[in-house]
């Protein structure tokens, strides 16, 4: 496949801007200034970005409770989002979704998902009033973990798919851990791919930290569902880097570990590839991390600018014709 | 205005098919409603005329609830059935933490013009996993419209409304009214939310409810009609939103209220009708607020056990006694 | 494998003896003395006689909606089972369960179920308590439809089943329709067997109407899982040869088409062999059909002249210390 | 009696320690609870005893709930995390449908001594999806006893019942409870089912709460007291089966009764204490029942307006206002 130097920077820049974001708000989490719980996708940026690059604005994605890299991907705003993450007033969900359940419908995001595998079926019902509806080529993607593989969900959208030949990416994000619990233990199978063959439908595994590979794959796979294909399984093995969730103490896993699979994280793998390419050198590199960095710090200042929504206004927007709690 | 009679599965068939032809975005699925017209024939008036948006689907409640929200956020207008109430519960999530949450949680970005229909209540027979009523829950739950209507012409006139309004809505249809003929106006028409409908006007005691002890109140009450007592029978529609107003009118004027469900008596929707009522109209109580449910246990398969259990136009007539007339 | 003849013909008569109890219960639903809904297992018998009859009584097994024939193989009494499906006071459950909730523990029946797939996590976790706690060789079947197979429970049951390695064979009993919905459209494999491989273990696909093969290869399965092989998933073929439901209109489906799947049905297809064999021939294979049809109207007999159980015990039996709906 | 200090979470502990002590079938499974203690630490105090009773499991909800009928009836006593009270929607038809319903179907064949357990109710700017309380519907639907205690004391000796009892039990505690203090007798002792507990003495008003509320409530009756108005707050701890007695004597005590629950207050289970005191003490009511719960809005993420939407200290103290005293 080839892709141009610029697209390759794009991509790269697009990584950076999801990791300057997560570090950024792993900061502001320990600062007690982001309330709740937050989940980092640092360590899974290559997967959104390769994914997601090859998808259009009226494309569809479903999300879950690590999903600023999914937002970020599909064009948000990091002013939208960090505001979103403080719960103030103009983040993308007003403030009633913070990170768990950041969405953004014009973007095309159908939400992150507090409950794990909660946008399968979501993903199912999407595709399902494309193909069979309003008869579009759009597609859509529905990302979700090792860990949600083994909810029923998985099982229930997979065989939905399948039977009525739905536009559905089905990208899992291997990063090895469902909270402090081993993939090895709890997934009664290596590679979650293998499962596509309960449903007839292609499973595809990819090294989620290898940037072109994930790019290159989706960028056919994507085609081809998008062609009629029906869905796909495309599995991308990661790591995650973080904690579970920002403050997570790690009892379940050895810092040597976690240290050892730094060495293969998604981004400077990437940098290595760009530069031996000459695509990229020390300066350019670190204009662009700059560059993001005051993108971020933007996006901070925006966010703590920002108004919190009044309390009462926690009784709209429940339904269309709001008539808050006496409903 | 012409009316003509026609049961309340085909009311409803009648409000979905005139919905379908302007909409093109409105479409229904669930298990065995393409093939034979759901289990109970519901699905029947609909067969033929749009096929290919009535369609099956696997016994995968959590997908077939779920979808629900993807499908209307993707720009339809998705009318899923649930095949029995008792099953809601195996989607359950897809319905509380999904469908119920989501425009909330997202700022209100968009409307979810959702329908789930289906089945609720006693199945003679059906033993403990296939009759039960679990329409309270949703009006505990913050998150969706729940309608609950007992005769055809209302049953219609609310499915005019789920089907051109902008947010999820759930419909109660209970299991034995299928069949149950009534009269519906020629014209379309369309009946709000939140407002009851009082099917017979009386004074000594305000009766509330719905669904198919609609018509169990209304034979108490004629019964009743003949030794001299008159009973208000007010059949509520939706619960949520509820109607209030007329509600609590009409107890001020009666200064009594039963309220008669099927569902389980403990905690049921009941409970909050009652203590809505004596808060807000105490001083015009003259006795306790009473209540019909079924009793506190899984329906049983044996038939006199289930009589026993679920309650009935006898209970209601048993409950009226305990008010000082 | 060797079979001796007596066995040969306890399994016949273990089919006859079913397919009479469903041919009365059949009757008797028509004749409206019956209540409720009953689903009958009339062509599927060769599957719950040739696995159960490998089971101890300390065994288990789950069932489904359609389980008098899986109830009957683990030696079910038909006066007790009769009663129940006439709601009586001697019936299993009281005539609280009636057909579709028929169970006796005692008899490792951990219950019919009147939610599809509702017995695989039940199943999972006696496989559980055998294996981890109780340390035991006990084994446990789980029965459930190629409908129920599309369902999460399904999968979620595998899966765990699967990583904690428990002495359990999943049943799936492929008889082509899911009430209404034919599984070639509704289920995305020809083979649920096929699923197997999502949850590393091993699948079996066999001819469900082959008495003789469901025989042998539940042997080996069974004998296999109870020396520690771990969960397997055993698919037999089979075909529903009366409505989903006594009264189903069966709109569906052509009347050629179950005319045709008669003559494969499962107690000729046997009688054929043992005749073959001389193991049978008309006269015996008269009396055995005749002294279960006197088994059946003993047992209708029972049934008929057992008493209700009165309305207020309906007030019993929901806990232990009875305080019925007081509570 | 010798005292000791623990937190709620180790009083929960130590009780299913010792009995596991005594009962080699107790054991313990759920979602992240043995690599590192639950994922509020909940479980902690059970690690390095009983490692091979405690036990992981997959994110396979429908499973960890239904596996426990399985397991009661092959013999065991398990004891089941649901992690989340919002995630027992994932496995709900496994508890309504089976573990709430197959003791009665059976007819009562054998003891179902199961444990659900985990964390219910508001957990700070976790949003929707993670604070709902939702005990109510446990105590509408029948076949589980309900328990949901407010101290290390009640936890630990309403767990020794459970834990020696042979029916099914949900026990809900609060997530903002795991880690309050509170002084735990030394030896072993029960608390019964359905036996409530009078926190605070008082004569003027009754307040029926449980969990959280409850130190809420009493806040509000110590700030009362100093403005001469008196509250008797009483803990139900059980709310199936829940104690009558004790509140309707107190009721006819004090004339006016307040429920405070953290739950939505529409449908919640304060509308079914308000509806059977209404009824059995209708005559001693001085003013109507009140009650105190969640705004009917699923809870936002925005800290102010979960301050608004969830009730504390504040809602019971502008509520009391409404009483004429
Ligand atoms: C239905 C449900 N069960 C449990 C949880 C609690 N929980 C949140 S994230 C998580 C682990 C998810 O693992 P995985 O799917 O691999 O995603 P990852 O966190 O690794 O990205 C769990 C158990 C939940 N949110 N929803
Ligand atoms: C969870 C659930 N969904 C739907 C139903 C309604 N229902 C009862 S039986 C059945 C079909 C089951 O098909 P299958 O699993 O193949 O079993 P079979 O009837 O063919 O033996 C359906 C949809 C139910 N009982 N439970
Ligand atoms: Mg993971
Ligand atoms: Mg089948």
């Amino acid at each position: 496949m080839d892709i141009t130097k610029e697209k390759l920077i794009e991509l790269y820049e697009k990584m950076v801007l999801i990791r300057s974001f997560e570090m950024k708000a792993e900061e502001k989490f320990y600062n007690n200034e982001i309330p709740g719980f937050i989940h980092l996708y640092i360590g899974e940026e290559a997967i959104a970005t390769g994914i997601i690059d090859h998808l259009r604005k009226d494309d569809l994605i479903t999300s879950t409770h690590r999903g600023h890299g999914h937002m970020l991907a599909k064009g948000a705003d990091p002013k939208l989002m960090m505001a979103e993450l403080y719960g103030k007033r103009t983040g993308y969900c007003k403030g009633k979704g913070g990170s768990m359940h950041i969405m953004n419908f014009d973007l095309g995001v159908l939400g992150a998902n507090g409950e794990v595998a909660g946008g399968l079926p979501i993903a199912a019902g999407a595709g399902m009033a494309i193909k069979m509806i309003k008869k579009t080529d759009q597609v859509v993607v529905a990302f979700f973990g090792d860990g949600a593989s083994n909810r029923g969900a998985f099982h229930e959208a997979l065989n939905w798919a399948s039977i009525y030949n739905l536009p559905i990416i089905f990208v899992v994000e291997y990063n090895q851990y469902a909270s402090t619990v081993n993939s090895n233990f709890a997934t009664s199978v290596d590679n979650i791919a293998d499962r596509a063959k309960g449903y007839d439908i292609k499973g595809i595994t990819v090294d989620g930290n290898d940037l072109l590979e994930v790019y290159e794959t989706a960028a056919e796979v994507i085609s081809a569902v998008r062609n009629g294909s029906g869905p796909v399984l495309l599995e991308c093995k990661t790591y995650r880097l973080k904690g579970h969730f920002v403050g997570d103490p790690q009892e379940y896993r050895e810092d040597a570990e976690v240290e050892k699979k730094w060495k293969d994280e998604p981004i400077s793998k990437f940098e290595r590839y760009l530069m031996e390419k000459d695509y990229l050198d020390d300066e350019t590199k670190n204009e662009i991390w700059s560059k993001y960095t005051k993108v971020i710090d933007e996006a901070l200042e925006y966010a703590r600018n920002d108004s919190f929504p009044t309390a009462k206004e926690a009784l709209t927007d429940l339904f269309a014709d709001d008539t808050g709690y006496d409903y | 205005m012409a009316k003509s009679e026609m049961t309340y599965a085909d009311a409803i068939c009648r409000a979905i098919e005139e919905e379908m032809a302007k909409d093109p975005t409105i479409f229904t699925y669930g298990e065995d409603i393409a093939q034979q017209g759901g289990i109970f024939g519901q699905y029947k008036g609909l067969l033929g005329k749009y096929d290919d948006r009535v369609i099956d689907t696997p016994i995968s409640e959590e997908v077939i609830f779920g979808s629900a929200v993807g499908a209307a956020l993707a720009g339809t207008r998705p009318i899923v059935e649930f095949h029995f109430a008792d099953f809601l519960f195996t989607g359950m999530s897809a319905i509380t933490n999904q469908i119920m949450k989501i425009r909330y949680m997202s700022g209100g970005q968009r409307d979810l013009p959702i329908i789930l229909r289906g089945p609720d209540g006693r199945s003679n027979n059906a033993a403990a996993q296939h009759s039960q009523s679990i329409e309270s829950i949703f009006m505990h739950l913050p998150g969706i419209k729940v309608v609950i209507p007992s005769t055809p012409a209302d049953v219609y006139g609310l499915y005019k409304t789920a089907l051109n309004q902008p947010d999820p809505v759930i419909v109660f249809e209970h299991k034995q009214m299928y069949g149950r003929k009534g009269m519906v106006d020629d014209e379309e028409y369309r009946i709000p939310f939140g407002k009851a409908d009082i099917k017979r006007a009386g004074t000594d005691i305000t009766v509330v409810t719905t669904s198919r002890m609609v018509h169990e109140s209304m034979q108490a009450a004629a019964e009743l009609a003949n030794s001299g007592i008159s009973l208000e029978v007010i059949d509520l529609r939706t619960l949520v939103p509820w109607d209030r107003e007329t509600v609590i009118n009409s107890v001020k004027k009666t200064g009594r209220l039963l309220i008669v469900h099927e569902t389980w008596k403990r905690a049921g929707w009941g409970a909050e009708i009652a203590s809505v009522v004596q808060e807000e109209a105490f001083d015009y109580l003259d006795d306790p607020i009473y209540r019909v449910g079924a009793k506190n246990v899984p329906n049983s398969f044996s038939p006199e056990q289930e009589n026993f259990i679920m309650p009935d136009k006898e209970n209601v007539l048993a409950e009226v006694k305990k008010f000082l007339l």
